[in-house]
Order: C-alpha cells, then structure tokens, then sequence
C-alpha cells in the first residue's frame, strides 16, 4: 500500500459518486436548491478541481470554498511586513513558495526580491534553520505561514535553535487557527450551510474534538477528509448520509491519518512555544479575536516582530491597509460570493495581475476556478 | 597547431578578469579550451560555409538561437554544454530542418574552474557529433564574480529545410493527433534536486537529447505531420498552449496516457507542483493527421530518443480554451499556461 | 492548506536530532521524526508516514486505511447491486406492450 | 497583432523571475518588449529564410557570433543593444560579407527595468535598419540577481560573402599597407570614464558604428584589398598582433600617424593605459596592396564611418616580433600582445 | 602651455642626443667601457623604453633601472598579507592596478579576487574613502603602496577619514623611503655606477636635499628628472656634464615641478600620520633599515595591520617567504645583473607567467625589457 | 614610480574638503587640491598643477617651465651650429686634392 493511488482509482470514484448522487436526489436537492456543503481546507478545494469533482457530483451539490488557505487570509498589511523584513541589509528572508507572488501594497517578495532583497523560497522551516547555520554573519527570518499543520514545524524549529543556541534564526509569525474562523462563519446570520467537509491534516494534529461545537452548538455535521478524490467523494457521502439521517455529528473519513486526540508531540511544541495573540488581522475578515499565535516570551528572541520591532512588535503600533478597491475577497472566502460573481474575476484580476490573494494562491477558490476552468469551461 | 604535443600556456586553474581582457591570457584560453577541441577552420572570427543542400531550389534556411543558464552546471544526464548543442539542434530539427552548423559563444564568470569549461566543451564536441552537426564559429565573454552564474552558453543554429517541407503549429487541424516521444519532465525535476537546496534526492536523469534522428524517421514514415515542437521551458502545457493558439484550434489531452515516472510524480506531490510545467529537453510534441498517427508513433518507438513515444491527446476545433484535460475520472479540467515559475509550496 | 504526502522512513539519518531519510515515490528527502518520536526511532524505520513540510506528521494507520478501503469496496459493490435492481427496473418499465407479444 | 491598440498585459516595470518561467508572464514581457518591435516572420521558434544571393554559385555562407556584456548598459555615443548589433555586423563586414540576419538572445538579470530593455530594443532596431540587416529570431532568459549583470546581448549574424571574395589575416603580404577607418580608443575610453568608479568625466562617445556600407566602398575601390578586422577588445594592438601571426608577416606602426582624440590620450596619461590595447567597436583596419592603398584611403574617407581613415602602418617580411612601432623619435619598439587587461595605475 | 607636448619635441630630442654623444665622446665612453647612470625610478624606466632612449642614446650610455618601483619592491609575503585581508569576509580591498597581478606565494589579488574576495582597483584613495562612507557596514581597507609621492595621498586620506569619524576606513600600509635603498646600493662594494638620474616626482614632494648626501658622501652626480623624453635625456646630459667637468652636484632638470624644499603641507601630513619603521622588507634586498613607514599611534585604528592582526600587527610575528627559486629579482633590482641575463627572463618568468614583480608591473626592468622590446627587438 | 600628469584647476568643488574639479587634455576629475592649498582656494584656479592619484600634488612653475624650454632651444641652436662647424670641417677633409683644382 502506498497510501496514494489507492485513493485515486477511477472505478471506485464512479461508484461513490452514484450513492451521492442517489443521496442527494433522495433529499431533494436541485441545482436551485443545492445542498451546500463548505470544504474547509484550501487543499481540498485543490483537490475538487484538480479532479474535476465539483462538475462531476450531482448537481444538487454545491461546494462552498472556505478560509482554509493560509495565503489567501494573510492581509496585505502583513505582506508589507514580510517585504519590510526582507529588504533590511544583511537578512536572507526564507519562505514557502506560496507566499512570494501574493501582492502587497506596493509589492509582492517576488518584486522585493527582484529589487534586491535576499528572498529564498524553502520547502522546509528546517531548511531555514541550516542556512542560519551555514550564514553566521547574516539573520535569517522564516515567513511562518499556516494552519495548525504548520505550526508545529516551525515551534520545533525554533525549539532546535534554541538547543543550538543559534542567535541569528527568528520567525515571521503568522500562524492561525481553524476554530475561531469557522466560529465567526457560523455565527453570520446570512450563512446557510447544510455541512463541512473538515481539514484532514489540521485535523492529524489537533484530533477531531475542536469541531465538536459544530455539531453541538450549531447543529451541523462535519467530516474530517483526506485529500484524494475518493477521500473527498466519501466525506461528501457521509456528511449526505447524516443529513439525511437527520444527524449532527463530527465524524472521521481519514482514520488512516487523524487520530481523535491529534499528535501530542506537535501539541505540545505548539504549546511550548506559542501563545494566542489577543486578535489577529485576517484578509476580508478583520481582526478575529484569539485566532493567530505569537511567541512566548521565553521564545522572544526568536520571534521577528520583536526583534527588528516590526508589525505586532512595532512600537507604534501596526498600520491597517484596506483591502483593494473592487476586492470581493471577504466575501468568497466567507462563502457569500461566489468567485465568479465578483466584478473583477478575470477582468482586474487574474493569476497574472492578482487583486486579491485567491487568485494567486493555487489553492485560492479564485485561481482554482480560473486555472481548473470552474468558470471558463463552463462559459464555454 | 597539434593540441596534443603544444606545450600548455594556461596556467590558471580558475578564471580571471585577465582572460577577457583581449589579450595573451585571453588567446591562450581561448586556443586551449575552445578552438583546439572546436576545431573551427581557418583563422577569422566568421565562419564561411558552403553546402550543395542550401542551393537547392525551394530550400530554406532554417536558423534559431538560445540562451542556456541552468543551475548547476553539470546534473545528472548531461551539462549546459550538452543542453546548449541539443536545444538549439532540437529547434531546427522540429522545424523540419537538417541542422547543420552551430555557434556557440560563451560568458563566464570570474572564478569558474578552467577543467569545469574543459569538460563542458567536451560534451558539447560529442553531443554535435551525434547530433551531425558542427560547432564553426564561437566567442568567450569573462564577466565578473557576481555578474554571471559560472557559465551562460549561447547557440545559434543554421539548417536546411528542404523544399516542399512546412512544419508549423499554424498547420495544426481539427482531428489531429498529439503524440510525444517520451516520459515528460524528467529535465525539470532532475535540475529541482539537483540544486540541492531542497535537499531532495532522485534517481532521474535529465531528458537532454538531440532530436535530429527521431525527426528524420518522423518525417519519412508520416510525411504530413502537421507540426513538431520541442517542449522545453514551461513543459508540454505552456508549449500546447502556444501551439494551439497560433493553430486556432483547441487540444484535449488525456491524463490517464500521459507517461510520467513515479519519481517525478514523487517530486511534483511533495513540492505540490504539476508535471505538466516541467521542463523537458529532449522531449517533443507532434501534431500528426490520425491517418498517420500509427505510422508516426512506431517510427519514434524505433528510434532511442522515442522508445517511450506514446499518444497523448488530440486536437480539437476553435474554441475558448486552447488546451483542456480529460481527467482520469472524466471530469474535464482547463490546462492553462503558467503564470510565472512554478515555486514549491505548502498549500 | 497543508500539503501531505505519505513516505516510507528508510533509515535514521541522525538519531541526535530526531532526523531520518523518507522515500516518496523514489525520491528521498531528510526529515524531522520529531513529531512521531513517541517511540525508540528505529522503529520507525519502514513505517509509512504523512509528511508535511519536512516533518513525520503522522503514522499512517495500515488498518484503519484498509478498513476504508474496503467501505470503498463493499458501497461500490452495493451500488452495483442497485444499479442493477435500477436497470432491471428500466427494462421492465423500458419493455413496449407490442413487444410482449414477440415473446 | 497590432502592437499600437493591443492593451498591454506587462504590468511590471521590473523583470522577476516570473518573466523567465516560461509561462504567460514571460510571454507577456516577449511579446510586448522584443516580438512586437523586432516583427520576426511566423509563430516558429526558428526563422525560415531565402536570398537569392546564396543560391549563387561560388557564393559562401558567413556565420558569426558575439556575446555582448558591457557596464554600463547606455554610455554616451551607444547602448548594448547598438553595441550587439554594430559588432555582428562588423564581424562579417570585415569577412567580406554582405550581412544578412542576425539572431539576439537576452540574458537578463532579475530587477531589470523594462523600460531599458525597452529602449535597447529599439536601438537595436534602429542600428539594424541602418546596416540593412534583419532581426529574425531570438530568445530571453531571466536570470536571478546576482546571477548578471543587467543584460546580456548574444548576436549571431548570417551573411553572404560573393564568389571570389576571399578577405583574411592569411592572405596579408609583405609590402601591403595598414589603414584604420577612424581614430582609436574612444569605445574603451568612453566605458572607463562611464562606470564612474574612476570619477573621470569626458566628453567622448563610442565610436559603436556598422562598417558594412563603409567595407562595401573599400571593396568596390581596391578590389585587392587582403583582410580586414575590426580592433575591438584588446584594442589594435591585439588586433594586429592576431593578423601579423596568422600572416606570417610583421607590422610596424608609425607612432606619429596614430589617430588619437586628445581626451582618450589624457584618460590614458592619467590612468597609465596604452590607447592602443583600448577598445573599438566601429573601427578597423585594412591591410591593402599599396598600389590599392589611396583608393581605399579615399573609399573609406568618402564614407560616414571613414571620415578620420588614415595609414598607419605597413606589413613587412616575417620576423620574430609581430608588431613593432616606429616612435616619433625614431626609436622602434614592440607593440605587444595585452598579457591580461588594462588596470589603472600609478607607476 | 600645457606642458606635455612641448617636452616630446622630436627635433629637440635630436638635438639632446647629439650633444649627449658629443659628451660621451669627449669622456671616451663606448659599448665596451660604458657610462652607467642609473634611472632610481621605474616611471623613469618605463619612459625610456616607451620612446626608445636605451636605443637612441649614443651606445657608451648604459641605464641602469633601479629600486624605484614600489610593486617590484614588495615582497611576497607582503601581497600573502594583502590577500589574507582581502579575503576577510565583510572586506572591499581597494588597490592601485599595479598590484592585481603580483604574484603571492600561492595567488595574486587578481586570483583571490576570481575565488570570491572583493578587491577593487581605484585610482586614488579618496576613492577608497569614498566607497567606505557609501558602504557603512564593510569594512574598506585600502593598499597604501607608494613612496614619497603617494605617502601623502595616504595620509590626508587617513586625517580626513578622522575628521569625518569613518570607522570602517583603514590603510594596509606599504610606504617606503627613497634615500635608505640608494644608502644601501651605493654602499655596495660591487656597484659601479657613474651618476643618477633623480625620481621627479618623490622629489616634488621631499625637495632635493635628501640627496646631498650621494653627492657629499659617495661623490656621484644626481640630477632630479622630469618623465618627459626631453627632461630625461636632457637630465643625462646634465649627468654627463657633471661628469666633464668633475663636479657631483645635486641639480635640479624638473624645477617646474619640483621645488628645493618639497612641499610643506605634504611633508607635514606624512609626518602627522607616519612614522619609520624599524625595518622593513624589500624583495631581493631583504629588511632594510628605517625604510618603510607605519603608523603613529593617534592613527591606529586606521592601521589594517594593527587592527586585523596581520604582517607587522600579527602577535606571532610576521612568516618570511623566501623570494621564488631562480628569480634574479634582487640582482635585476639593484642594478648587478641585466633582466635578459635573468636565467629565468622569457623561460619561466614572461609578463603572462611572472615569477618576479620586475616583470609584472610596467615599471619593473624586467617587463619593460619585454614588452618595449629592449631585449626582443634586438635578439631578431 | 609615480604617474603624474599636469592638469588645469577649473573649479573648486568642496571648499570644505578642499576639493577642486582638474582638467587634464578635455578630461575633468575632482581632486584634492589640500597639497597646494597653501593660497585662499579661489587663486587656485586657473592654475596647472601636477595631478597623482587624485591629489594636486605640485603647481607648475610656468617661468621654470619656460626656461627649461629657452634652455633647450638654445642647446638646439649650439649643436646646429656645431653639426655645421664638424660638417665644414668633414667637408674639407672629404675634398679630395683633385677638386681643388677644380675651385
Ligand atoms: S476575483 Fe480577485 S478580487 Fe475578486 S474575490 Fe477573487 S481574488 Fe478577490
Ligand atoms: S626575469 Fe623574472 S625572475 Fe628574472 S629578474 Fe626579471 S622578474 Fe625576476
Ligand atoms: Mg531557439
Ligand atoms: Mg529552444
Ligand atoms: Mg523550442
Ligand atoms: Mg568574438
Ligand atoms: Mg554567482
Ligand atoms: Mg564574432
Ligand atoms: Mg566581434
Ligand atoms: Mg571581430
Ligand atoms: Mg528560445
Ligand atoms: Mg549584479
């Protein structure tokens, strides 16, 4: 078994998608009146297009694309952070590839870069770390991005430079959290989901109890997915399954990888390393309360706000910057607005000229109607 | 002058600023590097060339350049000088030309080992003798520490095109089979690990080959190929795209044909990049009437370069998006161009 | 959000930092075994792993991802089952009454 | 396309390493900046070309190629792309060809301003136009920061040399007579006052200037002519020394005949340089029979680029030092080959 | 005038060298039984063989090429030093030319520039000055090479670095002293020389007294020279004429320039910033007394040596490096041997392969019998 | 040892680093002028000065200049008038006895 084409085959796709599409006629759902179920995670709204899944489920589904892409909430305050970390003389500026196209007020880390900040695209906060080591005489800053799948990396990587006592190694912290977000979601009044498809590897980490509310106070199910299509397909089913059963529940599709209780190491490092920030500013959203983290002061010397007194560790405080004018991101991302109905898809914003951030990031739901053609073969 | 018994004047075992400088380091690096292993004829910085083939009446001549810069220099299943020779090779023969001449002029970087230029040179010597063609005239830049990258390599290529022969993605029709002649990027994902910053380790070797003897056997078994290309910068999706638009016509591929090697699939899932963006060099693309698609596709598999030639798609007629993806579950996807470079990510 | 790619843990490449050498799909990459370092390291070594960033996030679960599998199954077999009971249900609702008297 | 009422899709003013991808970014930037202004025929990655004057018998195809680095990128009297073009040119000019196409491939380092490339372009087109050459394929690179140096020119040009023309350094006979078309040094002087790290500020220009129409009148009045050169890097110090030994011949210069503007002899005093080992990039020199020698003399003058021609030397019988010079005082001395490049210096 | 020109004039030159070979007639001066007159200084040297005097004086005038080349002079270990600060990671090591292509004991600036150190050629040290106030976080270290003529040069840079407070400016000091290698030469017993032809421009700056002593003491006529062709032959016919007429003078061709006491505010910045050596080291001649110059302590923090440590500010003393085998640097240098002579000259040492500095710098004897073709032109 | 090249004052450029903008055959570079700044500045320009690695190092006596030259032009005239005496007298002695008859 190699985990990875065994949940892609074609065979068992078909026969997934029959018992949703019997699940679905069984409820009644048209393409007037979908049943709406929201994939949390970015990854998976990859996943559905990548495959084609949103055009291949009954059209009584529809899918609505959620917050979960760590790019895509990021403000353009904080790119301007980041870009104002990077151009300091003497700093290499390491980041996930992700990150470098996502434009800022006046430019994205591709542009600083090409102007002459030493920016390096890394796979790992580990490769960071040894190019801290291998450059003594320069600071190297790590751009840490993401969920809680991520968090850990960076937490047990600053828990090795401490143990090495390296002085030069800090981070950008933008970490967040997926509860508070979905919270926020829920508690909109204009939000009419029928179910969700959960994180899976957010989930591998923090367990399956942190959605309980979901199901307890909100009355909805969720189902914590893997990532390939059969993981996805099986998920939809079972979140059909309970609606039409008329349960509420939080339930586990991807067992092979989440436990319910998460993975205790990464916990802990999160915990060691990481407090949350009192709020934290998200694309389109605002500042959530209690949904991003911050070093503790035990780890302060590796966090780069504070160091070079920058963004949340500024003396005087952070500057705001609006989102763009004609940016309908806020209202994607929440599920309100689909892609296509914003005034600037594929007018003023393209994967080549992004206005907002869901249009550069491949797991944004923009760039994905774009590049995987939701809209365009549609239109066609 | 007999390279083998003239006693060497080159004493440097690295370069300097001194051996750009037009003078007797220059000429000394230059004879024993390039010009003793090139073997240009005569003494003048042009080469002057006859061929009965050029004077036919109806044929062309065919003529192209290239830049190479790749990082590093050497990797495994080839060097830039072995991209340098077969690249710009390869854009003549898709073209339908028989590649015969080649320059190649050189910028190097303040630093650069001397036996580091010595084998590159030596590779491009044997990769144009495969090739059947001859590097005639060539120049040296030095640059300095900072300004370059070790070594930039350009080629400029001249062939002939016979008369009658007129390849070209605008002859492209609706119902045209897309077949390449092998697995697709292996070039990309060798050159990824080979730098080493993503600390990443694969078994692959780069694609680079010339593309010469599989386009003659090509062009003799399926004499109405419509067009050729060779997929290199931007992989098999951008280089659809361009060809689809200059035909006017759509191109639908098939997922499940497409021949990819674990490794790759390997490398593209952890870096979440897509396989169809990889670089190939030594890989082409061919559009061929269906009525000498089988013709096409057994000649290729004849040849070395196109053991793995398989068909991979189809063209279609106008439409809004040039290139879609039939996916392996029938769902139907946009293949775009890229945007920009495809970079590792996370999410 | 949060790339994850199953490898297999070939060989403790640095037991001091928690660090080992995983194969995925023929490509190999060193990372951190931190996060399922819950046991003596060398008995990680052929364990399949989900790896996210360059850590071990997860061991993946052979029979709870077996156990899907065969869900997979058994709801495949089922819908045939169905289908089946649907086409027979078609051919008979299909059968034109002229027709019955071919028979 | 219409490049005057297409809307321009380039929104960056500085290259990234997206324009290198191989994706839309960097079709953008190629079509906008270099397709659009230099019009190569076809979609193809090749140029497909005929001219009659090939097909002639007797008739040779000349292939040249330069690489083109220079800092700073415009510098009074020129800019590199003018600087790419006038080069190839020269180099099959002074072969006796007629120049025909060039080639042009970029390197270009990451941070770039469009707007450069933008007016390099376009003095490539304009230096093109006026030696009657034809851009007609090309190729970008972007490479990272650090990795260049602004922008790197590769020009190769194709060109025609008629039937029984046979111009070269081999066939330079005792007797025959040196001229120059113009005066010497003022490229090199112009670049080493330009990079301002000497602070010195003059008011000279690059001599950078196509010689075709310049070579085509001195062929047509002294058919005899033997070879010619254009003395660029290493200056005509070098450039003679390389002619003087593939000849097997000496030259001697005469001090007092060197054309030298005053300001490139004050940049020399002060800075301890030879004029004679700076840089050309629109002068040559002619070696011609003397009973030619007033004919061409007189052809050069009545041409734009010939205005300041002047004989500057002789060819005498072989020898064991290639070039010498006679001094204003009557001493002789050797005019070596340059051993590295020039430094300034102070003793 | 501009006065360049008016001291070529090839008519005037004929006229010198008529009355100069009247002169060494009248002394009975021929091939076999020459008049030697050395030329101190390498600018002296170069303008000989540019216009091809060696060859136009009359044949019983031998030149014999002095010490007067501040390249030639310097011992390898001294370019080893040099490279050692400039490979010092943070370093821009600025430079004369003339030193990029000295030979060091394993490479020249020129190779240790092409492996990665950061070595510029300036054409002053206000350049160097320059490049540290626009660098502030590099350290710029300039190679202060020279005699009496620079020395000052170096020195005002130094005051102005101080008066400015530039703290990343220091000198890398080489300056050596005329008087004590001629001191030295004259005491030769091998030597036999006839007369000397003054360095001009050192003469410009200390005036024309620190020579009385060649004439007092040792009895040899000097005359201070201008670079020109006409200074330099009409200097020798000064010699000679001493010569005639039995006299050892200390005169004075260049008094344009040069004025009987120097210049004061030079000599006063040499005498503000340095001070002699104990002794220093001058290839082929080995330590000399009092000959080189150091810093004062006021001015130790613009001293390279002290402050990195290296040459004469090593704690452990400085490494000799014995000069290569087979050069006959020394005996070139001090006038008892002929650069073609040289077993080593157009064999192992040639301007492209130079053993020794003679052959490197266009000053040195060596590199001006090759490139000018003293040696070449007359072999064919 | 010591390039050194006169150039004219044409400028002063920074009084207060006692800077100076030098002209040397059409060729402009600033220098210092601190070596000769013995005199206000201003009486600097216009002056021709001996320029090494950027320092005016020395101002040109025009007068001695002057009478380098007279000296030379003089020395000129001596050996004209002595290459005529030595060519009469070669003139005389070349004469062999015949031509004299011939007078
Ligand atoms: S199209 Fe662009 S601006 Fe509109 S929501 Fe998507 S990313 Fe934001
Ligand atoms: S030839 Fe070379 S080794 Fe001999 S004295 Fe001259 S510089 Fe020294
Ligand atoms: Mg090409
Ligand atoms: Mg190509
Ligand atoms: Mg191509
Ligand atoms: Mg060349
Ligand atoms: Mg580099
Ligand atoms: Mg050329
Ligand atoms: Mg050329
Ligand atoms: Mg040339
Ligand atoms: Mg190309
Ligand atoms: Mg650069």
């Amino acid at each position: 078994m190699r985990y990875v084409e065994e949940f892609r085959d074609p065979t068992q796709a078909r026969a997934l998608l029959k018992a949703i599409g019997r699940s679905a006629e069984a409820l009644g759902a048209s393409r007037a009146a979908p049943i709406r179920i929201m994939e949390i995670c970015g990854g998976h709204t990859h996943s559905i297009f990548r495959y084609g899944l949103d055009k291949l489920v009954h059209e009584g589904i529809e899918f609505i694309h959620g917050p979960g892409c760590p790019v895509c909430v990021l403000p353009r305050s904080r790119v301007d952070e980041a870009v104002t970390l990077a151009e300091r003389p003497g700093v290499i500026f390491t980041t996930f590839g992700d990150a470098m196209r996502v434009p800022g007020t006046s430019r994205s880390l591709l542009q600083a870069k090409a102007q002459g900040a030493d920016v390096r695209t890394v796979y790992s906060p580990l490769d960071a770390l040894e190019l801290a080591r291998r450059h003594p005489d320069r600071e190297v800053i790590f751009f840490g991005l993401g969920f809680e799948t991520t968090t850990p990396s960076t937490a047990l990587s600053v828990q090795q430079a401490a143990a090495e006592g390296l002085t030069n190694f800090c981070v950008f912290v933008n970490h967040i959290t997926v509860p508070p977000p979905l919270k926020a979601l829920l508690d909109d009044p204009h939000m009419l989901l029928d179910g969700f498809v959960g994180p899976g590897h957010v989930s591998m980490v923090i367990g399956t109890h942190p959605y309980d509310f979901i199901a307890r106070d909100y009355g909805k199910p969720l189902v914590v997915a893997g990532f390939e299509p059969l993981d996805l397909l099986q998920s939809v089913l079972m979140v059909l399954e309970q609606i039409r059963e008329g349960r509420a529940e939080i339930e586990n599709q991807y067992a092979r990888v989440v436990p319910e209780h998460g993975n205790p190491v990464s916990l802990a490092a999160i915990e060691a390393v990481y407090e949350p920030r009192p709020s934290f500013e998200w694309r389109g959203l605002g500042e959530i309360d209690a949904s991003g983290l911050r070093m503790r002061e035990a780890f302060r010397a590796f966090d780069a706000e504070a160091r070079f007194q920058v963004g949340y560790g500024a003396p005087q405080g952070r500057a705001q910057v609006p989102d763009p004018e004609g940016c309908a991101c806020g209202q994607v991302m929440t599920g309100r607005m689909k892609p296509t109905a914003c005034p600037q898809f594929g007018r003023g914003c393209t994967p080549d000229t992004p206005l907002g951030a869901l249009m550069v990031s491949s797991e944004g739901a923009c760039a994905a109607y774009w590049t995987y053609g939701g809209a365009r073969v549609a239109a066609e | 002058m007999n390279a083998a018994t003239k006693p060497s004047r080159l004493r440097d075992t690295h370069v300097t600023l001194s051996h750009g400088g037009g003078g007797r380091a220059m000429r000394d690096l230059i004879e024993e590097v390039f010009t003793d292993v090139f073997r240009p004829e005569g003494d003048e910085d042009q080469a002057r060339l006859t061929d009965a083939a050029l004077a036919t009446p109806g044929a062309r001549l065919a003529f192209t350049t290239d830049s190479f810069v790749v990082t590093p220099l050497e990797f495994p299943g080839g060097d830039i000088g072995k991209l340098a020779v077969c690249g710009t090779v390869n854009d003549l023969a898709v073209g339908g030309a028989r590649p015969l001449w080649l320059s190649a002029a050189f910028i190097i970087e303040e630093g650069t080992e001397i036996a580091l230029l010595r084998r590159i040179v030596a590779s491009m010597v044997r990769e144009a003798e495969a090739a059947g063609v001859r590097i005639v005239t060539g120049d040296t830049k030095v640059v300095g520490r900072g300004s370059g990258d070790g070594v930039f390599i350009t080629t400029s290529g001249v062939g002939v095109i016979p008369a009658g022969r007129d390849l070209g993605a605008a002859q492209i029709r609706d119902g045209d089979v897309a077949l390449v002649n092998g697995v697709l990027g292996d070039h990309g994902a060798t050159i990824l690990a080979a730098r080493g910053d993503l600390a990443l380790s694969t078994p692959l070797e780069s694609d680079c080959q010339s593309l010469t003897h599989l386009m003659e056997a090509v062009l003799a078994a399926a004499p109405g190929t419509h067009a050729a290309r060779d997929a290199t910068r931007g992989g098999l999706a951008s280089t659809l795209n361009e060809m689809a638009e200059a035909a006017g016509v759509t191109v639908e591929l098939d997922e499940a044909a497409l021949p990819l090697r674990t490794e790759v699939k390997g490398l593209c899932e952890i870096l979440g990049l897509d396989p169809l963006y990889l670089a190939n060099e030594g890989t082409l693309v061919l559009f061929v009437p269906e009525a000498e698609a089988e013709a096409a596709l057994a000649a290729m598999r004849a040849t070395p370069a196109g053991r793995d030639a398989t068909i991979v798609g189809r063209a279609g007629p106008r439409g809004s998006v040039p290139v879609t993806m039939r996916t392996a579950f029938g769902g139907q996807r946009i293949v775009d161009m890229l945007v920009g470079e495809q970079l590792p990510r996370i999410c | 959000m949060c790339l994850g790619i199953p490898g297999q843990i070939i060989a403790i490449s640095d037991p001091a930092r928690q660090m080992g050498l995983a194969e995925i799909s023929g490509v190999r990459r060193e990372v951190s075994l931190a996060p399922v370092a819950d046991r003596p390291l060398h008995r990680l070594v052929g364990e399949w792993v989900l790896i996210h960033v360059g850590f071990a996030m997860a061991i993946i679960d052979e029979a709870e991802a077996a156990a899907t599998l065969e869900a997979l199954r058994e709801l495949g077999e089922a819908q045939e089952a169905l289908d089946q009971m649907a086409e027979g249900d078609r051919a008979l609702a299909a059968s034109p009454a002229p027709a019955e008297g071919a028979v």
